[in-house]
């Protein structure tokens, strides 16, 4: 634990950021900035892991794990993600979400 | 003894009919005639043997006149409601067999000259025994059941003959009136069944006119707006009575029905099938004279009064032969039904019941030969119009003399049948009401005005030119002229109140001299009045048509009737019902399921929408739903 | 094998050997002989049923009960009584009639005779069965393949009226199936378990309310099959697209179903239900029957004047079944009967004139009498039956349904059966307009003058609806008899 | 002091990460990501946890933004603006957004956590040691599980990468 920060504290920025991240995803139409926003959600979820793990359990470090997993999981998720985005972009010339909805229906 | 032989007498006729009727494109005409005669000849003597067994051999016991009823089960309604089919053999039925076979047998014969060469020769005479078995049927029937059975198929009978032509436009609108309008009083008829059977407890004759059976004691126990509700009853029987006898206002049929062949005329239009409705009164006698003190009977007196003078005014004024007689049949009925309307019920009281029974008898023997002297005419000269007709008494003997007897028998002539009968009516109307008294002298004189106007028309005369030179029909035609001309004078001498009567008992009836010199007087007025107008032609009956103006066009138009029913039928119930009720059901009706579809599918395509394919509108409804989710949860366990 | 479950064995059979089948030779002589021995059958069910009741006073006899759902304790149960012996013989000759009629069908015969006689299964299926569930599962395989043969084989519109049909009709069974859920579920209400067995549920008194809620359903759900107003608009449209014998199955026999199944389970079941609800249904049916009968006075289409008549003769079904007494339901099941042979009649005759004339207009024909007599002679008496001449079937079932109606003295049934009574009147009007203008008067198109004459099956097809229709109608104690009896159980529920 | 930065790099996150999902120019928009990133591992730092701050600058910043960097300069002319979606559903949006943070936050504090008093710090060792371990507590397993995703990852990013234009 911080001396004279609560958990109270953290766990609103977190979430603060996190549906910061939501809105993003909401309302972006890029398909590289809806990436962004998945970032910051992830972001705001691997701090809850780590804060947890200090606050409530600091004897075991299963959370500072998780964080670690999360992390390299959306290393991996942004290069699929990327990968994917320059394959797009090779087909159709566009990253922009209202192009991609020929999967409709 | 039993009489349960007398089933054969329908079952022959039907056994003809379904011969000829499924091999008729497989016999010959000439067979199909000798078939169809040869069974009715047995008919007749089977009827006749009966009548003579029924009068007198074994029909009296003491001094009633009994019945004698065979039936079977034929349908069950409710444990104490069924119908039976059967025979019945009393007074009036025997009577009717009589009248039946013979004129049927006559008229079998006539058509076998009559309709020689015809392309349906078979179909035809197939029809015939079709009508004579079910006319038998309903003469024979023991209950209202029965009676209703054998009156809806003599009603196809009917409409099957006078559709004979069936490629004649007039005559399937014909054939198609007849039905619909007798289908219509039939409707009443159906209803009035219902009623007396609901209320009666049953439908057997026996039952029904039991003097002591719970009807006739008991009809005051319901009402309905006034009146037993069995007097309803009895009135909706009479309308399906009146339908069938072609009484005010639902005689609009018969007329047009003269468009089938002419014997076909003859036997339904004239002798039989119509005087069902006075068969049908005469059945039920004992509930209309004695339930409400006879409300229905004046009812039926009156009808038949107004018809009878209705019918007379327009015979005078047509033309076209076979109209003129079928008005006069409209007329001669009126006149029976009027005497069953005015008859008292035991003893001398009974005279018009008899008088009623006696003028069907000898109307069916004067008017068939009518009707077959006209259809010789036809066949003579190929025209109904009596404008094209004059002179032919030279031509043809036999036909004149005949027509004359039956001439002066209708116009009740001294010593001819129709002068006892029509003498008997008008006794008993005038003990019972002057005023329908009067109306009979009255119609009796135009009577005898109009059919002596047709017979001077058609015999004398003009000399006509004729295209091809009239002859006289073959023998196979004239027989049956000369018989029927035979029966239409003896008839009157048979003493009927012996043998028909409202209370199985025989009484003495006499002439009434007084009543009977004024009807002659009238009668021959008439007679001297037509002789004065038609025997020379002249101009004078124009002269007095035109006296009477705008009265004649209306009795010449049979009083606009034909129109306001067609206007009735078109303009109301075919396009201000029928038309908007198939509009209403294509429109709104099932307006209103296709709206249901439409709406589904309108409904789809909007939801369709929703599946967009965006994955942030995915997201958006999973975040949704998950917040409005949590708030339920929260609010339900954590608050 | 019992001798009920033959009535949908020998189907499937002829439809795994119809599969086999090349050619059109073929398949006809399959489905004919599958549908003959069916025809047969049913002949013999009528001997075995009378043998079987001599000794037998069960309400149902030949019951054979095999459990094959347990967990919702669906059973299939069978047994007859009189009314589904009748049922079962109008089925079956119906059936070999179309068949007959059917005789020159060209394109995909192999697969029209296979729906057919699918159908035909699940119609046979449908009487004979006494559990809830097992009747409704052969109640929707009786109803499906109409929607291919209306869609497929169909002419005009059909592609509309085949899915108006099938959607009505699924949307009625839906509702039905409610109903028969809320039976199924208030069936314990005598203490025993949960049951669809129509025998063991007519035991138990379902509570009065739950028979007021399922009662309507109920009705409605099989009443949409009887044409019940304002639900008859799939029938005309359905009727006019489809092909002869898919016509006369359906008026003849699938419309049927409706009524029975009101019968059946409505009125059987709920019987408070029925009391509380009559008078609403009733003028339904009143309506029905009379404005049927209007609007075919102005209709032009063969097949939709027929279809109007079938919406106004069923109407009587429904308010005959809604009279609540014995003899308007001996009214109600013979004008099924009768009305299920005339209409397959008609049909097949309207089917045999248009495959002439290749109009349905009555406006554009006339004389056909003198060109083609077998087959007009034939829908005149068609005609004359169907407006209820003594002689023939129609007659003798208008009349129980009358003077059943008539032992009703209140106003309100007093009205409502003089005007059902009025329809007679107008039925002559309509019957009569089509035969006069049809039929009679002069030949005006020439090339009518080379039409040819009726063929032997089309004749077999005729003569063996012909047949029952005057044997109703000549002695109708045999069978109104053997139904009456059967109503007895019935009718004690209702008192 | 702690709780002083704590709030500096917190307000500091929260407008990033607000300019981060609103920016119009793509490129700017990661590098705003970018701060919140090492926002993130600020207060990885401040909670002690030197290890999880050293992965995410170099994880993130050094790998994930460089990788988003490149595929932007591929695929996109940074000097354009990039559309904006319509006003109403960014409403739409924010006020569902907002909602959903309020209910967290009244979950959040509603709740009574049983923070445990402690100021030890962990040793790098000991998260290594952790990971390897096949004991209990062991994370040996996730931990190949995961390489064997990277691995896979990496050859799936380069065929999807490498893919065929589809047939016109």
């Amino acid at each position: 634990m911080i001396q004279g920060i609560s958990i109270y504290e953290i766990l609103t920025l977190t979430s603060a950021i996190f549906f910061i991240g939501v809105y993003g995803f909401l309302t972006r139409k890029n398909l590289i900035t809806m990436l962004l926003s998945i970032e910051l959600i992830l972001n705001a979820s691997a701090i809850n892991f780590v804060v947890i793990n200090k606050y409530l359990f600091p004897d075991n470090l299963q959370g500072v794990f998780f964080s670690v997993f999360i992390v390299a999981v959306a290393a991996a998720e942004t290069a699929l993600a990327v990968a994917i985005v320059i394959n797009l972009y090779k087909q159709i010339a566009s990253v922009e979400v209202k192009d991609t909805e020929i999967m409709k229906y | 003894m039993d009489f349960s032989y007398t089933i054969l007498i329908p079952l022959i006729p039907l056994a003809v009919f379904l011969l000829l009727g499924i091999n008729y494109n497989r016999i010959k005409p000439a067979v199909s005639g000798w078939i169809g005669s040869l069974g009715l000849l047995v008919t007749l003597v089977l009827s006749y043997y009966t009548a003579y067994q029924y009068f007198f051999v074994v029909g009296k016991i003491g001094d009633v006149y009994q019945s004698f009823a065979t039936q079977w089960r034929w349908m069950n309604f409710t444990d104490t409601l069924y119908i039976d089919m059967g025979v019945l053999i009393d007074q009036i039925s025997v009577m009717m067999l009589v009248v039946v076979s013979t004129i049927s047998f006559m008229v079998h014969l006539y058509s076998r000259g009559y309709m020689k060469g015809d392309p349906g020769y078979t179909k035809f005479f197939a029809f015939l025994s079709l009508f004579t078995f079910s006319m038998m049927g309903l003469v024979l029937a023991v209950n209202l059941f029965q009676i209703y059975i054998f009156w809806e198929l003599v009603g196809v009978s009917s409409f099957l003959l006078i559709g004979y032509y069936y490629t004649k436009p007039s005559a399937i609108a014909a054939a198609k009136k007849a039905f619909i309008v007798t289908r219509f009083a039939d409707l009443g008829f159906l209803i009035g069944i219902l009623i007396i059977g609901y209320y009666g407890g049953s439908y057997d004759f026996a039952v029904l006119t039991d003097l002591e059976g719970s009807v006739i004691t008991n009809w005051a126990s319901t009402s309905f707006m006034g009146l037993s509700v069995i007097t309803w009853g009895l009135l909706l029987i009479f309308m399906g009575g009146a339908g069938k006898s072609a009484m005010f206002p639902l005689h609009i049929w018969l007329p047009d029905a003269m468009e089938g062949p002419t014997p076909v005329s003859a036997l339904i239009h004239a002798a039989t099938m119509v005087v069902a409705g006075v068969y049908l009164v005469a059945r039920l006698f004992p509930l209309y004279y004695f339930v409400e003190d006879g409300y229905a009977l004046n009812v039926v007196a009156w009808v038949g009064a107004f018809s009878a003078l209705f019918a007379a005014i327009i015979a005078l004024t047509q033309n076209d032969i076979k109209r003129v007689l079928a008005f006069s049949t409209m007329s001669q009925i009126g006149y029976m039904m009027l005497a069953l309307g005015v008859s008292g019920y035991s003893g001398h009281d009974g005279l018009g019941y008899m008088s009623s029974m006696f003028h069907l008898f000898t109307h069916a023997m004067f008017k068939g030969l009518l009707f077959l002297g006209a259809g010789s005419i036809i066949h003579a000269i190929h025209s109904n119009n009596l404008q094209d007709m004059g002179g032919l008494r030279k031509y043809m003997p036999i036909t004149h003399i005949t027509f004359l007897i039956a001439a002066l028998s209708i116009a009740g002539f001294p010593g001819f049948a129709g002068f006892f009968s029509k003498d008997e009516i008008l006794v008993a109307a005038f003990e019972h009401n002057k005023l329908i008294y009067i109306i009979g002298v009255l119609v009796a004189g135009l009577t005898a005005f109009y059919m002596f106007r047709l017979y001077f028309g058609i015999f004398w005369g003009k000399d006509t030119k004729y295209e091809h030179k009239p002859h006289e029909s073959p023998v196979s035609m004239t027989f049956p002229l000369v018989f029927l001309a035979f029966m239409s004078v003896v008839a009157g001498y048979i003493h009927f109140s012996e043998y028909v009567t409202a209370d199985h008992m025989s009484f003495e009836a006499h002439l009434n001299y007084p009543l009977a010199a004024i009807a002659v007087g009238v009668g021959l007025l008439g007679i001297l009045t037509a002789f004065v107008f038609y025997k020379k032609p002249g101009n004078l009956p124009e002269k007095v048509s035109k006296g009477f103006g705008s009265l004649y066009h209306w009795a010449y138009d049979k009083f606009y009737f034909d129109e306001l029913y067609l206007f009735i039928t078109k303009e109301i119930i075919f396009k201000r019902i029928s038309a908007p009720f198939a509009w209403f059901d294509r429109k709104v009706v099932d307006g209103t399921m296709n709206l249901i579809g439409n709406s589904t599918v309108a409904g789809s395509e909007k939801i369709k929408k929703i599946q967009s394919g965006r994955v942030q509108d995915y997201a958006f409804a999973f975040i949704a739903g998950v917040v409005v989710l949590a708030m339920i949860f929260i609010y339900k366990w954590i608050i | 094998m019992d001798i009920l479950s033959l009535f949908v064995v020998v189907p499937i059979v002829t439809i795994l050997a119809l599969v086999f089948a090349k050619e059109l030779k073929q398949s006809r002589v399959i489905a004919a002989s599958g549908m003959l021995v069916q025809f047969l059958m049913s002949l013999n069910l009528i001997y075995a049923y009378f043998k079987e009741k001599q000794f037998n006073d069960d309400i149902m006899v030949f019951t054979k009960d095999y459990l094959w759902f347990e967990k919702f304790n669906i059973h299939y149960a069978i047994g007859v009584d009189g009314i589904s012996v009748a049922m079962i013989v109008l089925a079956s000759i119906v059936v070999l009639a179309g068949i007959f009629i059917s005789w020159k069908m060209e394109d995909l015969h192999k697969e029209f005779f296979i729906a057919l006689i699918v159908l035909a299964t699940g119609v046979f299926g449908f009487f004979i069965s006494l559990d809830l569930f097992t009747m409704f599962l052969f109640y929707e395989i009786a109803v499906i393949p109409m929607f291919l043969l209306i869609g497929i084989w169909g002419s005009g519109p059909k592609e509309y009226s085949a899915m108006k049909l099938t959607l009505m009709l699924m949307g009625a069974s839906a509702i039905l199936l409610v109903g028969i859920l809320g039976i199924y579920f208030n069936s314990n209400a005598g203490g025993g378990n949960l049951t669809y067995n129509i025998l063991e549920i007519a035991k138990v008194n379902i509570p009065v309310e739950a028979q007021n809620l399922f009662f309507p359903l109920t009705f409605i759900g099989f009443a949409v099959l009887g044409a019940l107003f304002p639900f008859h608009t799939w029938s005309p449209d359905g009727h006019a697209s489809a092909p002869t014998a898919v016509s006369m199955l359906h008026a003849g026999v699938l419309m049927k179903l409706g009524g029975y199944g009101v019968f059946r389970v409505a009125m059987y079941l709920l019987p408070e239900g029925a009391m509380t609800w009559s008078n609403f249904f009733i003028v339904l049916s009143v309506i029905g029957v009379f404005y049927g009968a209007l609007a075919a006075i102005k209709q032009t289409d063969l097949k939709y004047i027929n279809a109007y008549s079938s919406v106004s003769h069923l109407g009587m079904v429904l308010f005959a079944l809604l009279m609540l007494n014995k003899t308007a339901w001996n009214g109600a099941i013979l004008q099924s009967l009768s009305h299920g042979f005339m209409t397959a009649l008609f049909f097949a005759l309207i089917g045999m004139i248009y495959g002439r004339t290749h109009t349905r207009d009555v406006t554009k024909m006339s004389g056909l009498l003198k060109v083609i007599p077998f087959i007009s002679v034939m829908y005149v008496i068609a005609g004359l039956a169907s407006l209820g001449l003594p002689g023939f079937s129609g007659f003798m079932a208008e009349m129980q349904i009358f003077v059943g109606a008539f032992q009703h003295p209140d106003m309100f049934h007093r009205v409502a059966t003089i005007i059902t009574v009025s329809a007679i009147v107008v039925t002559a009007v309509y019957i009569l307009r089509v035969v006069g203008m049809m039929l009679m008067g002069p030949v005006r198109n020439d090339e009518f003058k080379g039409f040819e004459k009726a063929t032997w099956y089309e004749r077999t097809g005729v003569i063996l609806l012909l047949i029952p229709i005057v044997f109703m109608g000549v002695t109708p104690i045999w069978l109104s008899d053997m139904i009456r009896e059967s109503l007895a159980p019935f009718i004690e529920r209702m008192l | 002091m702690e709780r002083i930065l704590f709030y500096l790099i917190a307000v500091i996150m929260i407008v990033f990460a607000i300019k981060a999902v609103s920016s119009r120019k793509m490129l700017r928009a990661v590098i705003y990501l970018l701060f919140v990133l090492m926002g993130v591992a600020g207060l990885y730092f401040i909670v002690d946890y030197t290890f999880m701050a050293a992965i995410q600058l170099a994880v993130y910043a050094g790998g994930v933004i460089v990788l988003i960097i490149f595929s932007v300069l591929l695929v996109h002319h940074i000097e354009l603006r990039l559309e904006v979606s319509k006003m109403s559903q960014r409403i739409v949006s924010g006020l569902l957004s907002l909602g959903a943070f309020l209910l967290t936050v009244y979950a959040i504090f509603t709740y009574e956590f049983k923070v445990v008093e402690n100021y030890n710090s962990i040793e790098v060792s000991e998260i290594g040691h952790g990971m390897l371990s096949y004991k209990a507590g062991g994370f040996i397993l996730p931990f190949e599980v995961i390489s064997v995703l990277l691995v896979a990852v990496m050859i799936g990013a380069i065929i999807i990468a490498k893919g065929k234009r589809l047939e016109q």
